[in-house]
């Protein structure tokens, strides 16, 4: 399978996704630099963490407008994969594929600790891996993570089992519902706080992200035997 | 040349973690009498004379960028044309 | 368009403007010669940042060439944008630490954050890759409004800075004394890799070759910033301050990323990024450095502002800066590689061979002087020295144990002086596991970080007790290194070399200048016998607000290899059954301790004593048990001594706890700050092996799986009986809670 | 009470990176005729009464707490009385 890894100008977990994806699961992996106009030749997009354009104005804000940014909405629309980890995640807010937006977290601080997730719905691409109710320890490493949505938005999520992934025990930035990702309508746009890709190697402290990774994989592979 | 003001705060419903930090602070510094404050952002935007009309324009540079309209309200003020 | 006017030469030299540039007459005739006739502003300006303090060390120079600098290792030693050593395959670490105290005093954010963005360019500039950064902070007493909000606004400007650009912020150290309440200390260390043949140095070399400009544009921010911070901060120092300069770590990464790739290029030639000085020092130095000159037409340099001066332009230290000489005719491709990054590179200049700085600005000539005369030849003084009064006080004291009554209850309030207690409410904020490749992340000794691609890791650490310093300088500056060491050992890393940051007051007084000396002779012994030489550093003088000059505070920057990820190794606890063992012996020391300060309200005395023989066969014992897979856990004892080292040990363990015995003077054997101690835990099957490796040291008890922590004395019963819980909310809750308490 | 309207703006010579950002981010959305953006912080007070001077009181909040003056000005207007 192979993933395109979007990088706008002050990406900075692009690497990280791109090893995580590479070294770690063994699967194809390119960086696709912002101004590109082509994901055709991918089967999966993840846009990464960092602080796209220096964040400024609002994280996300800028970057939503790069010329990549439509191809990523084709392929959404295509039901390719589509993951956004923390800084990604709020591009996807910003370019209106998954609803909501992430404000200051509760403290106004940065945060950079391993947390306790807890997966919701396991029974989507992105976790087909784990089990409902698992608890994993991933990392987050945010400012502005505090996830907000109105209450019918919330309920609409809740409902159709779109919120995958919720903070167990503490909340660390005061996100509505515990939310820590959510998925898009379609089951195939995947935006989370956490990084996933910064937990598949015991070596850094734990490898409960491996899972996501090859959920996308598998899925995948299944999808295309037919073709084979 | 035109300078334009724009003004983008919070939205009533979305709580402001923020204002509530900088009004515990001034209560603390003894001003018990600040009953609420709201944190949003100014924008001086300076631009130049074009075809397009000009409140269109920013009404449209709000919406798309400088506010997310699914937390921010915003608002504006065309300031008078200004001769360099 | 207002153009200021600027003063004569001959205004210059009759009303002694220099003066306020921070130039003596004698400097100023040193000049006159130099040139054959008077200087006009620009060039006066010219000379008076070459030649302050922070650019030409005409002070500390005398004081530096004690250091040893030397080893097979090194690759490269001071004198360029940071230092390099050899780490084999073929790469090599590159490495320094930066101060930024004086502009942190005045605006906290954006002096703590331009202060890594500028110790990033002092490394990318090298052609290498930044892995990770180190900050060491100074701060008065957190009771005080005033440091709670310096404290907080500089951790979150290094937080700013570096999660913003992706460059992980992976240790350090904070240390609170009300000595520093005026003049805080802001050190900032970066770690970079690379490959040998990827090294640039910053210089101007072949006729012709195009000078280019790339990043942020100039503005008048931190005009004389050289200047400001070589002198001492005064209750009016807010009015003199140059426009602060604001980071823009966004453009920094752009510009990072930029020239990685660009030193790949045989079209480059040298490169150097615009620190203090800016355009002036990157100039001179690049051409000095090469034996070449360089002219230089102002008008084409980018600028934020309208109507600047040759000077303004000259002096702005605006941030996020780089001048780069590039092969002639290969301007165009340099310029597109930038591009892509959403830079221009602009040529402004040219390559001579008359060693001659030369400007131009509207057309005309605006100042010409030899670079040499700007880079090399400023003065160098040697001044006065002489032992205080103080040092011969503290000397004649004879060694005395504060007087304790709860062994308990003084083991809690140590874990809660701010110097000793956890810092995770700093390094919660700074992002340090971005580039997935820090294997032990703050809260043990020394930070690791993996080479991606091999099996081996870097140990890096910033270590300085200053108070045992102030103390006795050459003593402390001893330990200092040796601190810095023993944790990199205790991270299973063997010391390769240091940079520093050599914090202390004015060098005009003679009491001052005695404690550099000092504390130089001491850090140089100990570098000699632990084999780690000085690659690189930064002086920082004129610490001082009001009179008051801080401790001398000459701060260590060190950076071991992990040969193997198995030899890494944390400071915590690791398993119930464990035996656990004290590595050298304990005598009754505690001048400028915890204790001492926790019970007299100030230091005195003696600071602990070091044999550096001793240090050194300590080490490289404690590191081949580690390399042979004897030490499961390894943590070297500092502020508050033996009880402080073995609670941390069992904090974030999960339940995990302690039955040690110990013998001698309770308070000393508790509390001492004794140096070239250990304490380690070794599976039960290894116990053997590793007593016999490692001769100093002392079987004391085991790990439990009760969450206690027991000490014993084999003459006195139970001398602490406490649960972890209660002692780690402690350490945990003291800077959150000292932070949050109203005025 | 009494509702004020604060405007804190980065000083003239004051580098504003967002300020770039968000100009250049115009720009390649096609707004070329946006000359410059400079970006500040737009605080709402809500101020109940009390025997303070209010004029005085606000100018100390911003000088102690709302602005940071070695980089940032201020500016405040008092906008009418408002009955809750
Ligand atoms: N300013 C800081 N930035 C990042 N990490 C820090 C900072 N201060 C302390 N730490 C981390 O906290 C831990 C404890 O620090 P310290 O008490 O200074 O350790 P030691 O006494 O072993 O040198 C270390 O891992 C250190 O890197
Ligand atoms: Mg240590």
């Amino acid at each position: 399978m192979k993933f395109a890894v979007i990088q706008f100008p002050g990406s900075n977990c692009d690497l990280d996704m791109y090893h995580a994806v590479k070294d770690v699961l063994g699967e194809e992996a390119e960086y696709v630099w912002h101004d590109e106009a082509d994901l055709s030749g991918f089967d999966g997009v993840l846009v990464p963490g960092g602080f796209s354009f220096g964040d400024y104005l609002r994280c996300g804000a800028i970057a939503r407008f790069s010329n990549i940014m439509k191809e990523v909405v084709k392929a959404a629309e295509a039901g390719k994969p589509v993951l956004g980890v923390c800084n990604g995640f709020q591009v996807l807010t910003e370019a209106g594929l998954l609803p909501g937006a992430l404000l200051r977290n509760r403290d106004l601080k940065f945060m950079c600790r391993n947390v306790t997730l807890k997966v919701e719905n396991a029974g989507t691409m992105f976790t087909a891996e784990y089990a409902e109710g698992d608890e994993l320890t991933i990392p987050i490493a945010h400012g502005e993570g505090n996830y907000y949505c109105d209450d019918e938005t919330y309920s609409k999520l809740k409902e159709s089992g779109r919120i995958v992934f919720t903070y167990s025990g503490d909340n660390p930035n005061g996100s509505v519902g515990d939310i820590a990702g959510i998925l898009n309508e379609k089951g195939n746009v995947l935006g989370m706080m956490p990084h996933p890709e910064r937990a598949v190697e015991k070596l850094l402290g734990s490898d409960d992200g491996l899972k996501m990774f090859q959920s996308i994989v598998k899925e995948w592979r299944e999808s295309h035997a037919n073709y084979a | 040349m035109t300078k334009v003001n724009v003004f983008v705060t919070l939205r009533e419903s979305v709580l402001d973690p923020q204002g509530v930090a900088v009004k515990d602070a001034l209560h603390s510094m003894g001003y018990a009498e600040v009953s609420d404050v709201r944190i949003g952002k100014f924008l001086e935007l300076t631009i130049d004379e074009s075809e397009r009309d000009l409140d269109t324009a920013v009404r449209e540079m709000c919406e798309k960028l400088l506010a997310n309209t699914v937390i921010e309200d915003y608002r504006y003020e065309i300031k008078e044309e200004e001769r360099a | 368009m207002p153009t200021m006017l600027e003063p004569t030469a001959e205004q210059i030299r009759d009303e002694k403007l220099y003066q306020q540039m921070g130039m003596t007459d004698e400097e100023f005739a040193m000049v006159e010669k130099i040139l054959g006739r008077l200087p006009n502003y620009t060039e006066i300006g010219l000379f008076s940042v070459m030649w302050s303090e922070h650019c030409s060390y005409k002070n500390s120079k005398p004081v530096l060439r004690k250091f040893p600098t030397e080893g097979p290792q090194v690759l490269q030693g001071p004198g360029e944008g940071a230092g390099i050593v050899d780490i084999g395959d073929n790469q090599a670490v590159v490495f320094k630490m930066e101060s930024h105290n004086h502009p942190s005093a005045i605006e906290p954010y954006q002096g703590a954050a331009t202060g890594v963005g500028g110790i990033l360019r002092d490394v990318f500039s090298m052609g290498a890759q930044p892995i990770a950064l180190l900050n060491s902070l100074r701060f008065g007493e957190l009771d005080h409004p005033r440091t709670r909000y310096l404290f907080e606004e500089v951790v979150a400007g290094i937080a700013g800075y570096g999660n913003c650009i992706g460059i992980p912020t992976v240790g350090g150290e904070v240390q609170f004394d009300p000595c520093y309440a005026g003049n805080p200390l802001v050190n900032a260390m970066a770690v970079g890799l690379i490959n040998h043949e990827d090294i640039q140095r910053g210089i101007a070399s072949g006729v012709g070759n195009t000078v280019m400009y790339v990043g942020a544009k100039t503005g008048r921010d931190g005009i004389h910033g050289a200047t400001f911070a070589s002198e001492e901060l005064t209750e009016d120092s807010d009015e003199k301050r140059p426009a602060v300069q604001v980071g823009d770590p966004f453009m920094e990464k752009l510009l990072m990323d930029a020239c990685i790739e660009l030193v790949k290029s045989d079209a480059l030639v040298g490169i150097q990024d615009m620190g203090a000085a800016g355009l002036t020092s990157s100039s001179a130095e690049m051409a000095s450095k090469a034996g070449y000159g360089v002219e230089m037409n102002l008008d084409l340099v980018p600028q934020r502002e309208t109507g600047m001066t040759a000077y303004e332009m000259m002096l702005s230290e605006s941030q996020e800066r780089m001048l780069i000489v590039v092969k002639k005719g290969r301007e165009e491709e340099i310029n597109e590689l930038f591009h892509k990054y959403g830079l221009d590179a602009v040529a402004i200049g040219r390559v001579t061979d008359d060693k001659m700085l030369r400007l131009y600005h509207n057309g005309e000539v605006v100042a010409e002087v030899p670079a040499d005369a700007l880079a090399e030849e400023a003065p160098v003084y040697h001044k006065p020295s002489a032992e205080p009064q103080y040092f011969r006080d503290f000397q004649a004291m004879a060694a005395a144990e504060p007087k304790v009554e709860d062994l308990g209850g003084t083991l809690v309030s140590l874990l809660q002086q701010p110097t000793i207690a956890s810092k995770e409410w700093v390094y919660d904020q700074y992002d340090h596991q971005v580039r997935t490749s820090t294997v032990v992340k703050p809260g043990s000794d020394a930070a690791v970080v993996r080479v991606r691609g091999t099996d081996k890791a870097l140990a890096m650490t910033a270590d300085c007790n200053s108070r045992y310093i102030y103390l006795d300088p050459e003593t402390g500056g001893k330990i200092a290194v040796a601190e810095a060491a023993r944790n990199i050992v205790c991270s299973g890393g063997k010391p390769l070399a240091i940079t520093d940051c050599l914090n202390f007051g004015s060098p005009e007084r003679t009491d001052i200048f005695w404690q550099i000396e000092k504390s130089a002779d001491g850090i140089s012994d100990a570098c000699r016998a632990l084999d780690a030489p000085v690659i690189g550093g930064n002086v920082s003088l004129y610490n001082e607000r009001s009179g008051e000059a801080v401790y001398p505070t000459p701060t260590i920057g060190m950076v071991g290899l992990v040969e193997k990820l198995d030899h890494v190794t944390t400071q915590h606890a690791k398993e119930a059954g464990d035996q656990v063992y004290l590595i050298g012996e304990t005598h009754t020391e505690f001048g400028g301790s915890e204790l001492q300060k926790l019970t007299d309200g100030k230091i005195s005395g003696k600071s602990p004593a070091i044999d550096l023989g001793v240090e050194a066969a300590r080490q490289e014992a404690l590191l081949s048990a580690i390399r042979d897979g004897l030490v499961r856990s390894a943590h070297d004892l500092a502020e508050g001594g033996f009880a402080v080292a073995l609670a941390e040990k069992l904090f974030g363990t999960e339940g995990l706890g302690a039955d040690v015995e110990i013998t001698g003077s309770p308070i000393t054997a508790l509390f001492s700050e004794t140096q070239s101690r250990f304490l380690v835990t070794v599976k039960p099957e290894d116990a053997e092996k590793f007593g016999q490796r490692v001769k100093d040291a002392k079987h004391i008890g085991t790990i439990t799986d009760d969450a206690r922590l027991v000490i014993r004395s084999a003459d006195a019963g139970t001398l602490i009986e406490e649960e972890i819980n209660r002692l780690e909310t402690a350490w945990k809750g003291a800077i959150p809670c000292l932070l949050n308490s109203a005025e």
